[in-house]
């Protein structure tokens, strides 16, 4: 098995008497896709917010490679190599695409705010920053879209930039909420190709509704129902898990 | 500072919370429940206040100038949501900033000419002339009781209206999220144009019925100002109950503050802002 | 809106620049020199003490009237600006006047911060300063300068009138409280002066925060204090509200008020009934019965259709000693030495009765005992006789 | 699809055109205009590098303080205290002290002011004014409310400050070293996170940024460059006193921001040079037929205000723009 990079161990959280998220022990490991699906309000979001220290847990434990990162920051953990994208679209409208990317970029590499040189050297002539960001630009396929105002772009195009603006900050693990949602045929096609060709050295949680691609990507799949996790497994175990159909699937893919 | 001195003290903090809650009740309908940065609220105090003497002159009874007042400033607050704010709700804080901070100029301008820079007195009723004697050379004005129960009226009937009617569910609705209120058919124009009308009305009502303690002065609706913001935000902004417990606290601190720690009195108010919202960066009862 | 060219952007801009540079120039090709004296007021005309500014503004404008509205002969032109009781503009605005209109006498101000702003003004042009109010102590001591004259008083010297009256009508234990800002502390030192002087003993000082009006919890103290009378500072919308707040709280028939004379003026039809029978000490008073007094309230009354206050006179008295002093020197305002020599020894006949000028150029003057009847300060006799201020650490240049 | 560059650090041509016209007239005002008019005018660009300080913060971070005067007062008394009653001190120590010391205020205070959002902000920001207001303005040893004279300005040994015209050209200087510094701060690191941080927050942090630390640094930086205004207006004036760091003056300062347009600088100059220009102008308004338009200078100033905000939402340099025809505006 290859190594793990994130783990998460009896995860809970409640907001009042509602466990949204109810102890969930998951793991993810390099080179491998971890698909997280069900339906709606099942706490799959919840679960990333976790994951990427956006909401403090209310129990349980999360690993990071070696580093237990329970409780820490948002920040402090995509620090330590965790990259994470949005269900509903979260860019810099404003800003070009590139400048949304470079921003991303140099959060890697930047003198700590209180430091004078970091006001005055020009951000845009640090090498190191823009050579990451342009690998990500050029990953994500967006190099023709580089100085187009990322709000004025199409919907598909925006959730390339979130995914571009996650590799730029160049994570081992990438927590994914619904990069298919909203997009075309064509477009959902390239998003797949685009998730196939991440999967070396990174390890990947996505959290998608879209069947077809799930079962093309997953190496790995979790079933969450009402916060629980009912099953988990390859696809194939998935498929054949009886009461997963039952809770979730329905005959079609019986 | 013997029981009874203490417990006298304590009626007056209780009577300038409740006071403060009056003069900051029309700030927590506009500012709070509509989220508009509402610079001018002092303005419409001051105009209330010369309102309020210059009926009272007119009519001579001061009942009649509080429902004249009362009138007239809804109508006021009314033309001014049309005129104006109406296309200030979806705009960024700081125009709304600016617009108000305009307005407390031009305002204070109307009030010169209109009424003139003099300092007046409204004359307490004659009903309510006497005071009640407390201790043998300290008495308490009949006019402040009856000036703490129209407070508290007043704070039962804006917590009942904006948490018991269908109107106060409309507005809160309104306030939450103006676009789903509207598409489900409520006239959220409306509704908006009502809340600020009975801001203003608030606003001015208070004048009136302070101006006999107050007097009448230029400039008086600045000094109400600063407060009326401290009690809405230490309150939790939309919450009328938190500005009320949130006037009588600044009521405390101030009274108390005045008698035992006078050196740093002035500033203690806004040290107890300071923590309350460094501890609980929403206010003390935001929803 | 196509692109326009540069050309047409060039002229555009320039335009919107000379525009403003030029509206910034224009007065100052106007100011021909001509030989009219040149009189510049810095008054507040905005804000609580609007009807101060304007009140003197009036009065000053009457004396010269009365003399065929000329000062030495010299006709005049007049220069406003208004200072709205604001200290962060005070050294702005009067440089306004002394240095783009050129003034040779500044008239102002009220507020006594503004007035801190004005005397620095002063004292670095060197130009008459004549202060028809503010009572700041340092305008007339450590900041003294031989062109600032002051025409009202400095602001211990109503309340150094006090403590001896207090005294004598049997009050050995009192109470002092006003806000806690420049004029009240100065206030609190003639009082603290003059009573312990004549034998009485402060029990406590209270002090409430500026602009605060909440007094409720003072008077409490006050009343838990039981002293045998209470002395105060206040004056405007303030001095009205804390005389009703000391009535309706039942002090006012069983511990004596007394203050500075400032707490009754101009504001006893908004105090009303609850202001009766308060005693205050001040430099002038409304009922003073001299045919000099009577004379002036006809003629104030008569041109401005408002009854006059202290204020009204001491711009009054601002132009009677400007006239002596004009006439003194013919007019010759640049002869400075001999001009202000004649200030200085002037005794101006005024409705508040004569007074004469301090080495400082602080009113030497009598401070009348007042009391308050049915809306009329009632003269009942005179505090202090030629009272004047200390001056202290005064160097006259 | 147009290639808009952030607007922030990409001036329009004709707002590059307005500050160079803008400096050349500066340049040479003192030649054409009396003592008095080159004092007015070094005031204004005193309050433009306040103005600025505050831009910082409002423009290009969106925190939106209602105390930044707090700063700009603390360090004219800085020097008051500073300066002995008889004799001046140098501006070369004193000028950093006074710096250092409103930033190191704004650091403490912004310590503490920095973790609220929105509307709280803007409230704690105004608290924490007021008790600095507060502080001095009831203490003696502080000056208490009648404020502290500065009797000689700061001396510089190359340069004699007390001579009007190198006042006014020494504030020029400063003036546009700010503006220099700012400008070339919105393409440095901390300013291109700043920007990220005002449009936003959220996904800031989800990249790694603690945006504590940026905005404790912007809330300093701010802070001392207010310092830097006050200071100078101790020195120009000769007179501090509490109003400086009271609720107006941060009103004031906001007004010039939003008047002039916010986010690029040159619009805080511009809002303050309109600003302190309208309120003479409104002020000087002759008597028309016995009605004294200058007496109601409040009126017109109110209206011009209340003008400004519905028909240019984005300020003077938004007319500017449209007036000056650029289309990528």
């Amino acid at each position: 098995m290859h190594e793990i990079l994130l783990s998460a161990r009896h995860l809970t959280k409640r907001f009042g008497g509602l466990a949204a998220v109810n102890d969930v022990s998951l793991d993810l490991s390099r080179d491998e896709i971890h698909a997280v699906i069900g339906p709606n309000g099942a706490g799959k979001s919840t679960l990333t917010h976790l994951l990427s220290g956006d909401l403090p847990s209310t129990s349980g434990q999360i690993q990071l490679g070696a580093q237990d990162v329970t409780g820490w920051s948002a920040d402090r953990i995509s620090h330590h190599g965790l990259g994470r994208s949005f269900q509903k679209t979260n860019i810099f409208s404003p800003l070009s695409v590139w400048e949304n990317i470079r921003l991303a970029a140099q959060s890697r590499s930047t003198p700590a705010p209180g430091n004078p040189l970091g006001w005055w050297l020009r951000a845009d002539a640090h090498a190191g920053v823009n050579q990451r960001a342009e690998r990500a630009l050029n990953l994500a396929r967006l190099s023709a879209r580089r100085d187009t105002v990322a709000g004025l772009m199409s919907h598909g195009e925006q959730r390339q930039l979130e995914i571009a603006m996650c590799l730029a900050t160049e994570p081992e693990v990438l927590l994914l909420d619904e990069p298919l949602a909203g997009m075309g045929v064509a477009e959902a096609e390239r998003m797949v190709e685009l998730l196939l060709a991440l999967k070396q050295d990174h390890a990947m949680l996505l959290v998608e509704h879209d069947m077809d691609a799930v079962f093309t990507l997953a190496d790995r799949l979790t079933v969450m129902v009402n916060g629980q996790v009912i099953a988990s497994g390859t696809p194939a175990e998935i498929r054949a898990d009886a009461n997963v159909q039952a809770a979730y699937l329905g005959e079609e893919h019986a | 500072m013997d029981l009874a001195n203490f417990l006298i003290q304590l009626l007056n903090s209780v009577q300038y919370g409740l006071l403060l809650f009056m003069l900051a009740a029309g700030l927590t309908l506009i500012f709070g429940i509509m989220g508009v940065v509402n610079l001018a609220h002092g303005s419409f105090y001051m105009l209330g206040a010369y309102l309020g003497y210059a009926l009272c002159a007119a009519w001579g009874s001061l009942t009649l100038a509080i429902a004249g007042g009362a009138a007239l400033s809804v109508l006021f607050g009314l033309l001014l949501e049309r005129l104006l704010f109406r296309h200030f709700y979806h705009r960024d804080h700081l125009d709304q900033v600016l617009l108000t901070f305009g307005l407390i100029y031009i305002f204070e301008e109307m009030r010169s000419i209109l009424w003139g820079d003099d300092v007046h007195g409204v004359p307490v009723p004659a009903a309510l002339e006497w005071s009640i004697p407390l201790t043998e050379n300290l008495s308490y004005p009949a006019y402040r009781l009856f000036m703490s129960g129209v407070c508290l009226l007043l704070a039962a009937g804006l917590y009942l209206l904006i948490s018991k009617t269908r109107l106060g569910m409309k507005i809160r609705a309104g306030a939450f999220n103006r676009d789903m209120t509207e598409s489900l058919g409520i006239n959220i124009q409306r509704i908006h144009a009502i809340v600020f009308a009975m801001g203003v009305g608030l606003a001015a009502v208070a004048g009136i019925v302070a101006a006999p303690v107050s007097s009448v002065y230029p400039n008086m609706g600045s000094q109400v100002l600063i407060m009326c913001f401290v009690v809405v935000v230490i309150g939790g902004i939309g919450s009328i109950r938190g500005a009320l417990i949130a006037a009588l606290l600044v009521g405390l601190v101030d009274t108390f503050g005045k008698v035992l720690l006078p050196q740093v009195a002035s500033m203690l108010v806004y040290v107890l802002m300071a923590l309350v919202l460094l501890w609980k960066p929403q206010g003390l009862f935001k929803q | 809106m196509t692109q326009p060219n540069r050309r047409q952007l060039l002229t555009r801009s320039a335009a919107v620049i000379g525009a403003a540079s030029t509206g910034l120039l224009l007065p100052e090709i106007v100011r021909a020199q001509s030989n009219k004296v040149r009189v510049g007021f810095m008054l507040p005309y905005t804000g609580t003490f609007a009807p101060l500014g304007v009140a003197i503004e009036n009065a000053f404008r009457m004396a010269l009237d009365e003399q065929g509205g000329k000062l030495g002969g010299r006709e005049i032109e007049w220069f406003k600006v208004d200072d709205e009781s604001e200290p962060s503009k005070g050294v702005e605005n009067a440089s306004r006047l002394v240095q783009r209109d050129k003034v040779d006498i500044l008239v102002g101000t009220v507020h006594s911060g503004v007035q801190m702003g004005i005397q620095k003004v002063a004292r670095d042009s060197g130009v008459l300063s004549l202060i028809p109010n503010a009572g700041v102590h340092a305008a007339t001591r450590a900041l003294c300068a031989p062109n600032v004259f002051r025409t009202s008083f400095s602001n211990s010297q109503p309340t150094r009138a006090l403590g001896k009256v207090m005294v004598d009508k049997g009050h050995k234990k009192a109470v002092w409280i006003t806000w806690k800002y420049a004029a009240g502390d100065e206030a609190f030192e003639g009082f603290k002066e003059s009573y312990t002087a004549a034998g009485g003993t402060i029990v406590k000082e209270l002090g409430l925060p500026f602009p605060n009006v909440e007094f409720q919890a003072l008077l409490t103290e006050i009343a838990a204090l039981k002293p045998d009378a209470v002395a105060c500072f206040f004056a405007g919308g303030g001095a009205a509200k804390f005389i009703k707040d000391y009535a309706a709280a039942g002090l006012k028939g069983k511990i004596p008020l007394y203050g500075s004379g400032f707490l009754t003026e101009g504001v006893l039809d908004a105090a009303g009934p609850a202001a009766d029978g308060i005693y205050t000490t001040l430099h002038y008073s409304d009922s003073l019965d001299t045919a000099r007094n009577k004379a002036f309230r006809l003629a104030y009354a008569k041109t401005f259709k408002l009854q006059p206050d202290v204020y009204a006179v001491q711009g009054y008295d601002t132009g009677l000693l400007m006239i002596q002093g004009a006439n003194a020197v013919k007019g010759d305002l640049s002869n400075k030495k001999a001009l202000y020599a004649a200030m200085e020894s002037a005794v101006i006949d005024s409705p508040r009765g004569k007074w004469s000028m301090s080495k400082q150029h602080n009113p030497v003057q009598d401070i009348y005992l007042r009391v308050v009847e049915n809306k009329e300060n009632k003269v009942v006799g005179v505090a202090a006789k030629a009272l004047a201020d200390s001056g202290a650490g005064c160097r006259m240049a | 699809m147009s290639t808009a560059r952030a607007h922030l650090e990409v001036l329009p041509r004709s707002i590059q055109l307005v500050l160079w016209l803008g400096l050349l007239a500066l340049l040479a005002f003192p030649w054409i205009g009396s003592d008095f008019h080159a004092q007015m005018v070094s005031r204004m660009m005193i309050l433009a590098i306040f103005a600025m300080s505050l831009d910082l913060l409002q423009g290009v971070t969106g925190l939106v303080s209602l105390g930044h005067a707090a700063y700009f007062g603390l360090a004219g008394y800085l020097l008051a205290f500073m300066t002995p009653p008889g004799e001046p001190v140098s501006l070369w120590w004193t000028l950093p002290v006074a710096v250092l010391g409103a930033g190191l205020a704004a650091a403490v205070i912004g310590f503490f002011v920095v973790r609220t959002q929105g509307i709280y902000f803007i409230m704690v920001t105004m608290a924490f004014a007021q008790m600095v207001f507060y502080l001095f303005f009831d203490n003696k040893v502080l000056g208490g409310s009648d404020g502290i004279y500065i009797n000689f300005k700061p001396d510089a040994v190359l340069f004699d400050l007390e001579n009007k015209q190198v006042f006014y050209y020494f504030t020029l200087a400063c003036l546009v070293g700010v503006y220099l510094f700012l400008r070339r701060l919105l393409w440095s690191p901390l300013g291109r996170t700043l920007n990220g941080i005002r449009i936003n927050e959220h996904r800031m942090r989800a990249m790694g940024y603690s945006t504590f630390g940026y905005k404790l640094t912007a809330f300093t930086v701010a802070g001392a460059l207010a310092g830097l205004a006050g200071y100078l207006w101790g020195a120009q004036t000769g007179y501090v006193n509490p109003e400086l760091m009271g609720f107006h003056m941060s009103a004031h300062a906001i007004m010039m921001v939003i008047l002039g347009g916010m986010g690029n600088f040159a619009g805080a100059m511009v809002g303050a040079f309109c600003f302190e220009y309208l309120l003479h102008l409104f002020k000087d308004l002759p008597t028309v037929g016995g009605f004294q338009m200058g007496k109601h200078w409040q009126l017109w100033m109110g209206s011009f205000i209340v003008l400004v905000v519905i028909w240019a939402p984005r300020g003077v340099l938004g007319l500017i723009q449209r007036f000056g025809g650029d289309s990528d505006a």
